[in-house]
């Protein structure tokens, strides 16, 4: 097993980075925020003396090496000062959710013991005051906006620019001090302390060292060569550790230039006018954002929505392609290239976008029509895997193999392997510490030998090499001949198509695969009407033979690509129904966020599954509903059954 | 008595009788303005329009006849009959009141609403166009205007004033007709304004659009209304000033000599009007005989008017009759 | 549509209140410039300088001039003709008082002295308003005329009573008299208007441009919010009257070379300008330009259409020319009482948000 | 009434809710005021002092927005001193009051239309820029400078009342709610020493009269500014206030704190009999 490589050379801390960077490029732009109207800017020199003066100041406050000092507000580069300055005085920085509740904040400032915090306003100031009794450890507060703040008591309260007067004041009396505590830090020495915002349970502190941070910066800057004239907007929140890698890791790394917008209402105005050429946002963004462009094309002029769509076919046609630089026809180039003037550089323009030249999303799946419309305009929209405990990177898609269904190759520095049951498993220079305070939950995550679980299940596609995630770890079965049983996986590959609401797969220890599926009533509703056909009720239009004809070609689509995959072709839907009601969190069929409960809804229906199973050609059944005004009643309905084509596959690990 | 009080008095005579004119005039434009808040610059130029009109008529001039000849190369002038002066100006009051409708129909129907100046600046360009018009319809050459008015010398007067004064005064028989017909018609406008049920209703819209409306005013009607009788004092100012000194464009220009009367005389006061015009036709006339003529190498009638106007202006801003200001925040 | 904003932004107060604080304008802006100066100089001829450049180029200060006082401060002015006949005279007198000094100082000095007499008859505006005070500005008008007219001395008691530019030259190039060459004129009067432009624009954006246009909108509460109205007033009709003033002094050395007041700056004169600036667009610099191209091309076109093509006598094509001016002020004032200048916004709004409609 | 001795008192003085404010800055002493024949203000007195919220309420045609505007120098009274600062102020212009450090908001909107909201705000600066013609004219030197000290100042205000969004749009297209904010912001940008506000909430819903009571209240304790309010709802005023002038028929009927105000007989009668209209 490979030991995490080191290195002796080049600067060995965030502080230190930030010292190369304030001699090697003083002057270059380092850090933006639109405030007043215009781009506030601070070079790296700026901003090295900046974040000085604040340490300078902690240490004047009695900050000791180790401590640790929460941040908590809106992306604003004296926040993001405040954490490098917090590592020049040996102490660790832990950003805080700005949304999160005084109770979260108790507990994790509680949990750190977190004696000093830093804040953006008098909301945060409050929260903290609300919950002081319950923080032995913590002292001060520091506050960056000190509207409405003037009345506080301010004997355990100091305005941000206060204590970096204080700080340039006793420059003398602490510079030395200051100066020996950051020559201490090294790779091993801890960088930053991020919370996992746990789904269960309470969040878990994750601790990251400066290798951590300074490695994955490297690796993953160098994967997209990212370069000092770069721009991004720092616009996610400061606890998360993405922020974190992109706007002071890779910021740190290769010195571009970090920019924060005004406030929330501004949002899109201060995207547009920074035009940022690396660019992250979770798929739900571009989702909205892909609606709201559609919503507003709506109302445009006949021609200009001629054109729109036009472009907008021939952009699907072969956008991908023209960016992935593969071969295209010399006509269709030029028609994208008139594309580019009329519809595709002007929307970019208007989306802020003209200018990304690396653009990332991750955490859950994105559809494919979503990703590939961003794709075909000519946005180099990529896909990443990874998570807190690997300092954010484990894999992403080099330039040229971009693919929607995929998460792409390791990045550097990082081994995978799988696991019998699916899970992945990793190993990489970017590999947590550990949990502060929770040395259980670190080995279970973490063994001796560093493979980290992610928790979830996946496999590597054979010659792509591309790692491809199916499904949490935890609800992937097994079928009755032991093949892999995913239906989280098959189920969004349903529900890629707008027809389909919702999906869920059935299978676990059993021979084959079924589904229900509900149908969108928006969408379908609209071809419906399209094609002038009439329906009262979400049941009937369910039933319409047509109506089953579409969704079962979607279904055999989807057969046909999950076939593909030899690991996952057990998968393949067999049957299938569409459910006379749509799955309602009121009737607990569903969570409030829209999760579907498999237990619940398996005993609630049961006589539908079994009817899916007994290969019976349809199924009468009565189920009970919740209406809005919280009645319950019933329906009754018949159910048409109907078997999907399904691709032939090598019964390869039953056999074994 | 010493003559040069004498020519004062006839000076003073003459200034009187162009003032009638000058209030005749602004009267147009004062019934225009009360009603629908429009200052009518083209007053002046509907003036010569009916005049020109009015001799094309009488002439029995082809309409465009020069426009129709450039284009298709006829040579159509006349239709060779002369209509009788009565009969042709019952027929140009007619074409004035088609004037009316179209330009409430086709212009101000659309700035209802929109600020006073806009509409002011509307009516310039209403000016030019008409006087475009004008020229194309009867040609732009100056025209002799003869509808039997009596022309030359007041032998009466001047023999009574030879007698009583030892100097005879010389005063054109067609001025004294102009001032006794603007008197009287002074007189009728305001006698309509006050009496008639149109008259009542056009100053209820003056104060009051809405309750004028309430009460069942058809606006659109009172405007085209008011719009008519500008036309007819127009034609009125056409005639008198026409027979005088032919018809031309310099007729358009009575409406700069009115509008110094308006500004003396406040733009919706009848009497303001009145009393204006007599000030500024005496003023003018006295000014230009006792300093401007000996003194100012003359023809200082054409600012006379609005240097009186402006400097009263800026010690009365309200004008003659207004009364007093009182700016709300 | 054109327009690429992305990462064109601004980092200084100084970037953000440029003139054209869009990359894109600031380009477009210099080309034309470029053009203007090193282009057409070497393409013109006596014909176009006279029929279009000159007029074009002068009656653009004219109007910027007057929207000045009109767009900006809202003070309905109708005296530009006599305005103008004041930059005329007293170019002319200057000119032959002061023979060797450079044109350039004539004119501008023309220009403060016609700002001094502006200023002079702006002082009514305290106290009188609206289209009284545009009735009370057509005094200027008519007085200046006569004054020119009846005063010897401003004519230097020539006997046709008319004043005609002598020749002058600056840096030895021959720009007055019969005897000039077409980009010389064409250069003298562009660095004029340049110069105008470039001068109204740093007022109108800066304090001075805010009071008067505080005045415009609501002169009361402009005065409450400590804007003397007087001296706002007074700064209108001064400036103004110093750009009419330049024009008025280029009108007559440059273009018509002789000039007889009562008809070269007649009422007429007033209305033309006012007629350009309605068109162009109140309250907007470009809109005085595009007034003044659009005035001065109308006439061309009809004459060339009317008379070249269709063979019409010239006084019909005249009288015609009447009737459309007339009728296209009262379609913009219908239409878009704001001019071409805010067809240019709405089309350059749409350009930026395209493909989007809003 | 019986609060008017605190005028004689010394140099600070304490409100109910504890706020001690400062000496008297502006007094009103035997204000008349007549238009024509009716008298709008009848021989009135009040003082402001320094630091506090000081409301004028009364019902309709009781004579506050007449009030205000012999403070801000639009209407001349016939008879009366307005004390400023120690001083009698002579008779001046509305312009020269703002120069003293003046500024207002209206009644029924007074913004200019024709500019963005950036701009109108900048007008709250006028009367601390000073460059000269020439200097604007070549946009040099102090004309310059001056723009951009003064636009800070503005942003900051803009910053303040949370209306960056809408900073360069035109204030015509606001809604009403908003074009009252920018009113606030341009009254602001002034740095006045008094600031007086003529029915700030007149026509809001609940939520905008929240906002405009707390950026009130911020604006008096981050800057300390003097505050003069005309206000028609009695709730808002017992909040905002610190002493309250109760007019009626153009007569002073009440002066002293909200509570002292709301149990003077004689304010209920005139005032809160109408209060619900």
């Amino acid at each position: 097993m490979a030991k995490p490589l080191t290195r002796a050379d080049g600067p060995q801390s965030v502080p230190a980075l930030l010292h190369r960077n304030a001699s090697e490029f003083a002057n270059a732009p380092a850090y933006r925020e639109k405030e007043y109207g215009i781009w506030q800017s601070w070079t790296w020199s700026q901003t090295r003396d900046e974040v000085e003066a604040l340490a300078l100041g902690f240490l004047e406050l009695g900050l000791d090496e180790g401590d640790f000092v929460a941040v908590i507000g809106r992306n604003r580069p004296y926040l993001y000062w405040a954490m490098m300055a917090a590592q020049m005085a040996g102490a660790i920085p832990v950003p805080l959710y700005q949304d999160a509740n005084a109770e979260e904040m108790a507990y994790v400032m509680g949990h750190c013991g977190a004696r000093i915090a830093v804040v953006g306003d008098q909301e945060q100031v409050d929260k903290i005051i609300e919950v002081q009794a319950q923080l032995p450890d913590f002292e001060r507060m520091i506050y960056l906006d000190p509207r409405g703040l003037r009345k506080y008591d301010h004997s355990k309260l100091d305005q941000y620019s206060a204590v970096q007067e204080l700080g340039r004041a006793n420059r003398e009396k602490h510079i030395a001090e200051l100066e020996a505590r950051q020559a201490k830090l090294n790779y091993d020495s801890t960088g930053v302390m991020l919370y996992t915002s746990g789904t269960t349970g309470k969040p878990k502190g994750v601790v990251l060292s400066n290798r951590n941070v300074i490695e994955t910066a490297k690796s993953s800057s160098e994967f997209d060569n990212l370069k000092r004239n770069d721009e991004i907007l720092a616009y996610l929140p400061m606890a998360w550790v993405g922020d974190f890698i992109f706007s002071v890791g890779q910021a740190l790394w290769t010195g571009f230039c970090t920019n924060c917008p005004e406030n929330a209402d501004t949002m899109h105005v201060d995207l547009r006018e920074i035009g940022p050429t690396y660019y992250f946002a979770p798929p739900r963004v571009f989702e909205t954002q892909l609606t709201s462009v559609m919503i507003r094309m709506e109302d445009a002029s006949r021609f200009k929505k001629w054109l729109f769509d036009t472009f907008m076919a021939h952009a699907r046609k072969v956008g991908p392609a023209v960016l992935d630089g593969k071969k295209v026809s010399f006509m269709d180039r030029a028609k994208y290239a008139l594309g580019e003037l009329m519809i595709y550089g002007p929307l970019k323009n208007t989306l802020g976008f003209s200018r990304v030249r690396v653009g990332y999303t991750a955490g859950e799946a994105i559809g494919p029509e979503i990703f590939d419309f961003y794709r075909s305009l000519g946005i180099n929209l990529k896909q990443l895997y990874g998570q807190t405990e690997a300092t954010v990177f484990i894999t992403a898609q080099p330039d040229g193999e971009v693919r929607s269904d995929t998460v792409g190759v390791t990045c550097p520095g990082v081994e995978l392997k799988i696991a019998d049951n699916g899970e992945v498993f990793y190993r990489s220079p970017g590999v947590f510490v550990e949990y502060y305070k929770n040395p259980e939950s670190t080995a279970d995550t973490k063994d001796a030998e560093g493979w980290v679980a992610t928790g979830d299940a996946g496999f590597i596609e054979e010659g792509s090499g591309h790692l491809r995630i199916i499904d949490r770890a935890k609800d992937v079965g097994q079928m009755a001949d032991g093949r892999l049983f995913a239906p989280k996986y098959v189920e969004n590959k349903l529900k890629f198509f707008p027809n389909i609401l919702e999906a869920v797969v059935f299978g676990n220890q059993r021979n084959e695969c079924t589904a229900f599926i509900n149908i969108d009533l928006t969408a379908v509703g609209n071809w419906a009407e399209r094609n002038n056909i009439g329906y009262a009720s979400y049941q009937e239009l369910a039933r319409h033979p047509q109506v089953m004809d579409t969704i079962q070609s979607h279904v055999e689509e989807v057969n046909r690509s999950v076939a593909e995959d030899e690991m996952l072709s057990g998968c393949q839907v067999h049957r299938f129904v569409v459910l006379h009601k749509e799955l309602d969190a009121d009737d607990g069929e569903l969570t409030r966020t829209r999760k579907v409960r498999r237990k619940i809804i398996e005993e609630k229906y049961a006589d539908i599954i079994t009817a899916l199973y007994d290969g019976s050609k349809q199924v009468s059944t009565e189920t009970e509903v919740t209406y809005e005004d919280g009645r319950k009643g019933s329906i009754k309905a018949t159910l048409e059954i109907r078997d999907a084509a399904v691709q032939p596959t090598s019964h390869k690990m039953a056999a074994e | 008595m010493p003559e040069q009080l004498a020519f004062t008095i006839e000076v003073f005579m003459n200034g009187l009788m162009a003032g009638v004119l000058y209030a005749l005039v602004a009267l147009g434009f004062v019934l225009i303005y009360k009603a629908s808040g429009i200052f009518n610059y083209a007053q002046g130029v509907m003036a010569l329009f009916a005049a020109l009109t009015l001799v094309g008529i009488m002439e029995g001039q082809v309409p465009f006849s020069h426009l129709i000849n450039a284009i298709l190369g006829t040579e159509v002038h006349h239709f060779g009959w002369h209509v009788p002066a009565f009969l042709a100006i019952v027929l140009t009051m007619v074409v004035m009141i088609v004037l009316a409708y179209c330009v409430q129909r086709f212009v101000f129907r659309y700035l209802v609403g929109q600020e006073p100046i806009i509409l002011f600046m509307a009516t310039i360009g209403l000016a030019y166009f008409l006087e475009g018009v004008g020229d194309l319809m009867w040609g732009s050459e100056i025209k002799t205007l003869d509808v039997g008015l009596p022309q030359g010398i007041n032998v009466w007067i001047d023999e009574f004033t030879f007698e009583a004064t030892g100097y005879g005064f010389f005063i054109d028989n067609l001025d004294i007709v102009a001032s006794i017909v603007a008197a009287i018609l002074v007189i009728g406008l305001v006698m309509f304004a006050q009496y008639t049920k149109q008259g009542r209703a056009m100053r209820a819209v003056a104060d009051d659009h809405q309750a004028a409306l309430s009460v069942g005013v058809s606006l659109n009607f009172i405007w085209i209304l008011v719009w008519s009788l500008a036309g007819f004092v127009a034609l009125v100012a056409g005639i008198m000033w026409g027979a005088k000194s032919g018809v031309q464009f310099s007729l358009s220009l009575i409406a700069l000599k009115a509008l110094p009367v308006l500004m003396l005389g406040g733009f919706t006061s009848i009497p303001g009007a009145i009393v204006g015009g007599l000030i500024i036709g005496v003023g003018e006339k006295l000014f230009e005989f006792l300093i401007g003529a000996p003194f100012l190498g003359g023809a200082t009638e054409n600012w006379f008017a609005y240097m009186l106007a402006l400097v009263f202006l800026v010690f009365r801003p309200q004008g003659l009759f207004g009364e007093k200001i009182i700016e709300r925040v | 549509m054109f327009y690429r904003e992305a990462g064109d932004f601004s980092t200084t107060y100084a970037e953000d209140q440029q003139t054209f604080p869009i990359k894109f304008d600031r380009y477009r802006y210099y080309v034309v410039l470029f053009v203007a100066i090193f282009v057409i100089p070497f393409m013109v001829n006596d014909y176009w300088v006279n029929s279009l450049f000159l007029p074009f180029l002068i009656y653009a200060i004219a109007a910027i001039g007057l929207n000045i006082l009109v767009g900006y401060c809202g003070q309905v002015s109708l005296g530009t003709g006599g305005f103008m006949a004041v930059g005329a005279y007293a170019c002319y007198k200057l000119m032959t008082a002061m023979p060797d000094v450079s044109m350039f100082i004539h004119i501008l000095l023309a220009g403060v002295i016609t700002a001094a007499v502006g200023a002079l008859f702006g002082l009514p505006s305290l106290r009188i308003k609206g289209f009284y005070l545009a009735v009370a500005t057509l005094a200027a008008q008519f007085f200046l005329v006569w004054l020119f007219n009846r005063v010897p001395w401003f004519y230097n008691y020539s006997a046709s009573g008319q004043i005609s530019a002598p020749e002058r030259d600056t840096f030895g190039i021959l720009i007055t008299g019969p005897n000039t060459e077409a980009w010389a004129t064409y250069m003298f009067c562009l660095i004029f208007t340049v110069f105008s432009a470039l001068v109204a624009r740093n007022l109108t954006r800066g304090s001075v441009g805010r009071k008067w246009m505080a005045i415009r909108d609501m002169d009361i509460a402009a005065e409450i919010i400590g804007v003397n109205p007087l001296r706002a007033k007074l700064t209108a009709f001064a400036v103004s009257s110093f750009f009419i003033g330049i024009s008025g002094a280029l009108f007559f050395s440059i273009y018509l070379g002789a000039v007889e007041v009562g008809e070269a700056f007649g009422i007429q004169k007033s209305f033309l300008v006012l007629f350009m600036i309605i068109i162009g667009g109140l309250g907007s610099i470009f809109g005085s330009f595009a007034g003044a191209a659009f005035l001065v091309l109308l006439p061309v076109l009809l004459k060339i259409v009317g008379v070249d093509w269709l063979g019409w006598p010239t006084d019909i094509v005249a009288h015609l020319q009447l009737v459309i001016v007339g009728g296209l002020i009262i379609i913009f004032l219908i239409a878009e009482p704001h001019g071409l200048a805010q067809l240019w916004r709405v089309a350059k709004e749409k350009l930026r948000l395209w493909p989007f409609p809003h | 009434m019986e609060r008017d001795s605190v005028k004689d008192q010394a140099d600070s003085y304490v409100t109910e809710d504890g706020r001690t404010i400062g000496p008297t800055v502006m007094e009103m002493k035997n204000i008349t005021l007549r238009f024509g024949g009716v008298e709008a203000i009848k021989d009135i007195s009040f003082d402001i002092r320094e630091g506090e919220i000081r409301a004028i309420i009364g019902p309709n045609g009781a004579g506050k927005s007449s009030m205000l505007n012999v403070i801000s120098g639009f209407y001349v009274p016939q008879e009366g001193e307005v004390w400023y600062k120690g001083a009698q102020r002579p008779p001046m212009k509305p312009y020269q009051v703002a120069q003293q450090g003046i500024a207002r908001t209206f009644q029924n909107i007074a913004l200019f239309e024709g500019m963005s909201v950036l701009d109108n705000v900048m007008t709250g600066r006028l009367t601390q820029m000073k460059s000269g013609l020439l200097a604007q004219s070549l946009w040099k030197g102090k004309a310059e400078r001056e723009e951009v000290e003064n636009r800070e100042i503005a942003e900051k205000v803009i910053d303040f009342l949370e209306i960056q969004a809408i900073r360069k749009t035109p204030v015509a297209r606001l809604p009403y709610g908003l074009k009252k904010r920018v009113e606030l912001a341009r009254a602001l940008a002034a740095e006045p020493t008094i600031l007086l506000l003529d029915e700030p909430m007149a026509g809001m819903n609940v939520e905008e009269k929240e906002d405009m009571s707390r950026f009130i209240l911020d604006v008096n304790d981050e800057f300390g500014t003097t505050i003069a309010l005309i206000e028609h709802d009695m709730g808002v005023v017992m909040d905002l206030s610190d002493r309250v002038v109760v007019m009626d028929y153009g007569r002073k009927i009440g002066d002293g704190s909200p509570h002292d105000v709301r149990n003077n007989q004689e304010v209920i009668d005139a005032y809160l009999g109408v209060a619900h209209d």
